[in-house]
């Protein structure tokens, strides 16, 4: 491809005490692309997408968006750079609405004198536009929008995590393991989910120890391995075999892989 | 010099006559307190402080005049000079000597001077006494039953504060000495029963508290207010006769004095005397109040503003 | 997303799924008994457990210790005894809100006043300087314990605990222990004692003061419900990381909530100067654990993200109706103690099982 | 397992499986200078941090106050005046060690030794009698904190807020706020002031008291990592649902642990007696506050489930270091209370520098 | 079959509030058998086995273990019992070490004086037994017995929990969902322990969202749907696409399914 990567990541190391994390490692997302990430358990996914998104700032190494170097210092930084992130936590308020989470950090104000100078929140926009784009989803059948996440169960809470992102990526959106505790129909949404937000043009990361998914939706694979990318194969070109094979290192990757 | 707390004026003013005198005599002079008032611990570790540190002396306000005693006792093996100061010990002679206000005698003169100015009256004044704290340390209870006695009100159990049954009491509570708890214990009272016209008060901070709420119940005029201490603010309030009258002790004196009695000690080896009559060197109370009665000597405002401390 | 059966190789076994039902899990309305009901209705508004205890307690007292007590004009006198701990009850509640403790409102407050008192009476500064400059003081010391507990990490509990002493020494320090009189602040800064003012409504007597303490709830509830930064508190309070990864500056919140806290101290401050009618360092001295069992009787929960700010109204409102109550009725200081212990036991006791029902 | 590549028909790219290689994650030894050095030594053995920080106060005031502190005498001093605080402090990390805390151990202790003395100087029982009363009625009130923690689940802050009141009130209503005098104990049951006495070596003056503490924090010791019990009191306070799970009987363990803290409280009572040396009801105050400052500064985790008994031992011991050596130099009380809040702040967040290097 | 189930439970109810988790749900465990337990997210998988292992106390219906009636008032009584399970929320103490985990209230004593009365705990012969026991299963490369669960990986985590209770479990052994967030390879390992615990006649529940494993290792399968169990299916006679489609309602159960 010559088309410019539209987030690079070059050399990143993170160390947790005498765990070394991240180990040097590399990482490409192209525009309009779905690249998968896969990787034994404690490869360093997690944290090498937590570096990109800001949750945590690597010891060493570079990072790119569109081609402009960014040292993000919070999530925040990086959401308002258009990244968009479902982390293995889900990162909601127990005790807040879905509306509250859904808005958390980007609350919608009153128009006018109230919004200004009061700063009063414009709840009925908010929730409003929480329903729809719930309903747009179809992942759930809320009964109330004002109810607290903590009475939703596993599912429920995992579709409020991808809508939030959905609905506000503007960049990237990177998600985590969204389906590890989903069921088969739940699953099955999300990954039209993520069609869907492929066709509206925007890359995705996707993180799943589900090969079955992970060949289905993905364009590239990049494969993870003892805190560094192994390589990066064409789930066309390549079987699940092979890629178990490489992320568990009982084969040796292609050359050519190791470059794309 | 071991002083009770440091948050309350009265030994902050006793440390500084010390210091002062000290500095005067050539002795070198240590302060301990309290964190809060009735903090015993902090003072037996002062005590134990000053025997590690081979102190000639020391001069010692307790806040546990029973439980002390071991502690005292420790110091004066040690060949410690202990003289006791505005409280007395129990036993008294658990110390070398004793400058002490009698706490009781203190009450008594406010008490004395209240009945007289209420003259016939007294026989159904409507009494509200605000005392220290619940745990009644012992000035607390010296200068209630004192009061009491001075007024004319048979006493039960001399050690115990609120046993009385005479009608006249509206009832105790509690102030924690200071002007918040003064103010919220005199309401509470007037809110048993508005018509009170004689408010004891145990220090003059309370007195003033209990001055805000009688002006906030419109009731300043025509209630007798009197206290125990004699510091310059309270006296003042005298003047402006917002306390009627109030029993003048004098800190500083007993602080130099003892110091003075210390110096003497580590020089020549003399025992203070007590004064005649008492078990303990009397460092003196007077009544200070503009409207003197009959039979009870006292002092105007304008010379316990000379004598006042802090 | 009707295409959804069209995507590429899906799994066969998931082609059935576009038939599946949509319907969600069985509900069963089960209300029981009236307890039941009770009890549920109470789980839809829980701020309504603290109303009820204090209504409860008013009626009780009522019969208990008479009429002298549900006069209009003892009721209002309750209002002017609990203002103070109130007011720091509201600082108490933001901190508590974020799962954090402040154990220096007490102390933070009084350093305040005798600040205010030095600047307005001993140096004669301006009323109005001089409290400002108190507000300011308030804020940096409640500045100084979210500092140490953001950047330095260490555990609320502890950082106010050190600052509680710290505070405190400050206090003596810079007063002596030496009371400001009443009669000097009227002559040199009667501003300060402003709040001690009062308005009659029928026997009953408002102090300027009260209606501060029910100003500052009311501005507070509706900062924590109607604005982002309010909601972000709660998220703060709920689940700290889930905040930071969702976007939230949880440790600027923190910051600005003790900053706050410590802002609404130093108001308390020229509050507590009108109440006393005096500056007194002695006072307030267990102002911190009072207000906290204000906040628990209330309702909030300690663990951070749960409550509404009005509860610790009333729940100081309830502690002040037993003192005076008990008071009335003539009981001895040492069973108010006694009393007010098994109050908080009881009072929370009662909100935990309002809230064991779930959802 | 050799034979689980012939598991029935497994999804066909798992066969590669087998081949697999079996390395573990990278590590490396990054010890860049000595000051990370130092930091990892002592992350590998948290317990040392309390003990540098004392044994560099000690050194410290060695100086500054002079051989008058360096004493034999006053290093034994130190540890009588301690020993109070310190087995609070012990009892008080039981309960922190479950992730809870009893701010009614004063209170508690102080009541026991007033049932003590009331028991055997006024009633007149035999000493042992009333001392052994005194210990079950120290043990009963313990067990109530403990019950109303598990049984009727309040938060132990509020619990022992409560009944830090109630058992205040019960000790000022049982000693009438009277001393009983030494004279008096002496007449009556001496063996109330057993742990007065007190033995020399060269100088050095141990009491028994003094050695009653090191005993109790030994036995402790042993009974939390040698004992099965102790290892649940650690996973209760680590993660309390996990532990039940687990088949811990959480509740039954929480409500021994309480009983076990009030327990020790009753003998800190009778130590307490003879520490004093009368039975003083207005004493110990502040002692709640003062364990918690131990524990804590001890380095002992509020969250619970981490931390080593014999931090507390220590934190003590440098609390008591920094009171006798301030006293020494001659600083005012004011200042003292000043740098123990300091100190309390400081201490924890060296501790929390050091775990912060994980694994 | 004519052979009496080991456990089976008849018509549980548990209600949350207004949500009712298990509508008379029934459950039948036969020896030796591995038992799937499926359905969607929120269909009270979780909730049935709670009850069964006595992490909760249904409100209704009874359980019978070996024919006779039981009633767990805490999971402590169920693990006497010799039911073993697997949480989904792995339930073991982060700051204790491996060995300390494997033995939490069962921990073995020194023999004579110093065990009786002393109550010391012989902590060699433990740690010596829980290496073992991990080895054995394979499931993971510990360097140090004693180290803290918290430092594990989340993989490594399942395993210890996994040998945990196939150590212990004399009668059943329930799992729920123990392979949600492991890798390829580590959920494999699991997948063979549930074989080889079978062969060692222990009967196994096994909850998952995952098909492939579960008609892998499967006898029976359990659907579980609203709160009750729908039917049971025997995976060599059906198809995952029926499986999913009884437990998302696109199917209604073949009649003798119900009842099998
Ligand atoms: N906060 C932390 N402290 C210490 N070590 C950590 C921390 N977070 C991750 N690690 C270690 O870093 C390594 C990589 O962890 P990471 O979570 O990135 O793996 P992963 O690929 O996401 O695994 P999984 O597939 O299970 O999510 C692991 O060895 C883990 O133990
Ligand atoms: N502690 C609880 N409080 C309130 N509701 C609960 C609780 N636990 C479970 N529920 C509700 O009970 C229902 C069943 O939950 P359960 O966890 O058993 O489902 P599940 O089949 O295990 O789902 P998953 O596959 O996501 O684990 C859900 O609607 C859930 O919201
Ligand atoms: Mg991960
Ligand atoms: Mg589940």
């Amino acid at each position: 491809m010559t088309v410019q990567p539209i987030l690079t990541a070059r050399g990143l190391v993170k160390r947790y005490g005498r765990v070394v994390a991240l180990n040097h490692a590399d990482f490409d997302l192209y525009p309009g692309e779905v690249l998968a990430v896969i990787g034994d358990n404690g490869a360093g996914k997690t944290t090498l997408i937590k570096a990109i998104s800001g949750a945590i700032r690597p010891d060493e190494g570079e990072i790119r968006l569109d081609g402009q170097k960014v040292d993000f210092r919070s999530p925040l930084e990086a959401r308002d750079a258009g990244i968009e992130t479902v982390h293995q936590t889900l990162a909601l308020s127990p005790a807040l609405s879905i509306a509250d989470n859904m808005f958390l950090g980007r609350e919608l104000r009153k128009p006018g004198f109230r919004g200004r100078w009061l700063r009063a929140l414009d709840r009925d926009k908010m929730e409003e536009v929480a329903r729809q784009k719930l309903n747009e989803l179809g992942l759930l059948t809320i009964q109330n929008i004002r109810q607290a996440v903590e009475t939703l169960s596993g599912g429920q809470r995992q579709g409020v995590a991808v809508v939030r992102a959905a609905t506000f990526g503007s960049k990237v959106i990177i998600m985590d393991e969204p389906t590890a505790a989903l069921g088969v129909k739940e699953s099955r949404k999300v990954l039209d989910l993520i069609q869907d937000v492929k066709s509206r043009g925007l890359p995705i990361v996707l993180i799943s120890h589900n090969m079955p998914h992970v060949f289905e939706v993905a364009d590239r694979i990049h494969v993870h391995r003892l805190g560094r990318r192994l390589c990066v194969i064409d789930p066309k070109k390549h079987t699940m075999s092979d890629a178990v094979a490489y992320m568990t290192g009982a084969m040796e990757p292609p050359v050519e892989a190791a470059v794309a | 010099l071991i002083t009770k707390t440091d948050i309350n004026p009265f030994f902050v003013k006793m440390k500084e006559g010390a210091s002062a005198k000290a500095e005067e005599l050539g002795v070198d002079l240590s302060t301990y307190a309290g964190k809060i008032d009735g903090d015993h611990e902090t003072q037996v570790q002062a005590i134990e402080s000053c025997i590690a540190s081979g102190a000639k002396g020391i001069l010692l306000t307790a806040s546990d005049t029973k439980a002390i005693v071991p502690a005292v006792k420790k110091a004066r093996d040690a060949g410690i000079l202990v003289i006791a100061l505005d409280t007395p010990l129990e036993p008294i002679d658990s110390a070398d000597a004793t400058f002490a206000t009698d706490n009781f005698k203190a009450g008594e003169l406010i008490g004395q001077w209240a009945a007289k100015t209420l003259g016939d009256e007294a026989a159904n004044a409507k009494i509200a006494l605000l005392d220290l704290a619940p745990s009644q340390p012992s000035v607390d209870v010296l200068r209630n039953q004192g009061f009491l006695q001075g007024f004319g009100i048979e006493l039960k159990d001399e050690k115990m504060i609120g046993d009385e049954d005479d009608p006249r009491i509206v009832g105790n509570d509690v102030t924690s000495g200071n002007e918040e708890g003064g103010r919220k214990a005199m309401e509470n009272l007037l809110q048993k029963d508005p018509d009170i016209n004689v408010v004891y008060t145990i220090n003059e901070p309370a007195a003033a508290g209990a001055y805000e709420a009688l002006k906030s119940f419109g009731k300043e005029e025509g209630v007798l207010l009197v206290s125990v201490d004699g510091g310059c603010p309270g006296v003042q309030n005298v003047k402006e006769g917002i306390i009627g009258a109030t029993s003048q002790q004098y800190p500083l004196l007993m602080a130099s004095m003892g110091i003075e009695a210390i110096k003497k000690y580590a020089d020549s080896g003399e025992l203070p005397e007590p004064s005649p009559g008492l078990d303990f060197f009397n460092t003196g109370v007077t009544l200070v109040t503009d409207q003197p009665v009959e039979g009870v000597e006292s002092i105007d405002s304008e010379e316990g503003l000379e004598r006042c401390w802090g | 997303m009707s295409d959804a059966g069209a995507a590429p190789h899906k799994q066969d076994f998931e082609e059935v799924l576009d038939r599946s039902d949509k319907s969600v899990a069985a509900f069963e309305g089960h209300e029981k008994n009236l307890m039941d009901r009770l009890q549920h209705f109470l789980h839809g508004n829980p701020t309504m457990v603290p109303v009820i205890v204090l209504a409860i307690s008013i009626i009780a007292f009522g019969f208990i210790a008479g009429d002298r007590f549900f006069s209009a004009f003892n009721l209002s006198l309750i209002m002017q005894q609990v203002s103070i701990i109130g007011i720091l009850a509201a600082a108490q509640s933001l901190v508590i809100l974020t799962a954090g403790i402040d154990l220096s409102v007490g102390a933070n407050m009084v350093l305040a006043s005798v600040i205010m008192g030095n600047l307005g009476v001993q140096l004669g500064l301006p009323a109005p300087v001089a409290i400002g400059i108190g507000f300011i003081c308030g804020a940096l010391a409640g500045a100084l314990n979210g500092f140490l507990v953001t950047k330095v990490r260490l555990p609320p509990f502890i950082v106010t605990l050190g600052t509680w002493n710290i505070f405190f020494a400050l206090n003596l320090w810079l007063s002596g222990a030496q009371s400001i009189r009443s009669q000097d602040i009227d002559a040199q800064a009667p501003l300060l004692k402003f709040f001690g003012e009062s308005i009659n409504i029928g026997g009953a007597q408002f102090t300027f003061g009260s209606m501060l303490m029910v100003l500052i709830f009311a501005v507070l509830w509706y900062v924590l419900n109607r604005t982002a930064w309010g909601r972000h508190v709660y998220a703060v309070g709920d689940d700290k990381d889930a905040a930071e990864l969702a976007g939230i500056r949880t440790s600027r919140t923190l910051v600005q909530v003790y900053a706050l806290a410590g802002l609404v101290c130093g108001i308390a401050a020229w509050a507590a100067i009108g109440r006393v009618g005096s500056v007194s360092p002695q006072s307030f001295q267990e102002a911190n654990l009072q207000s906290i069992t204000a906040v628990v009787i209330g309702g909030i929960s300690l663990f951070g993200g749960r409550g509404s700010i009005i509860g610790p109204l009333v729940g100081a409102l309830i502690v002040g109706v037993f003192n005076s109550g008990l008071r009335l009725a003539g009981v001895d200081v040492l069973w108010q103690v006694f009393a007010i212990g098994w109050l908080t036991i009881i009072a929370v006791a009662m909100d935990q099982w309002i809230r064991k029902v779930s959802a």
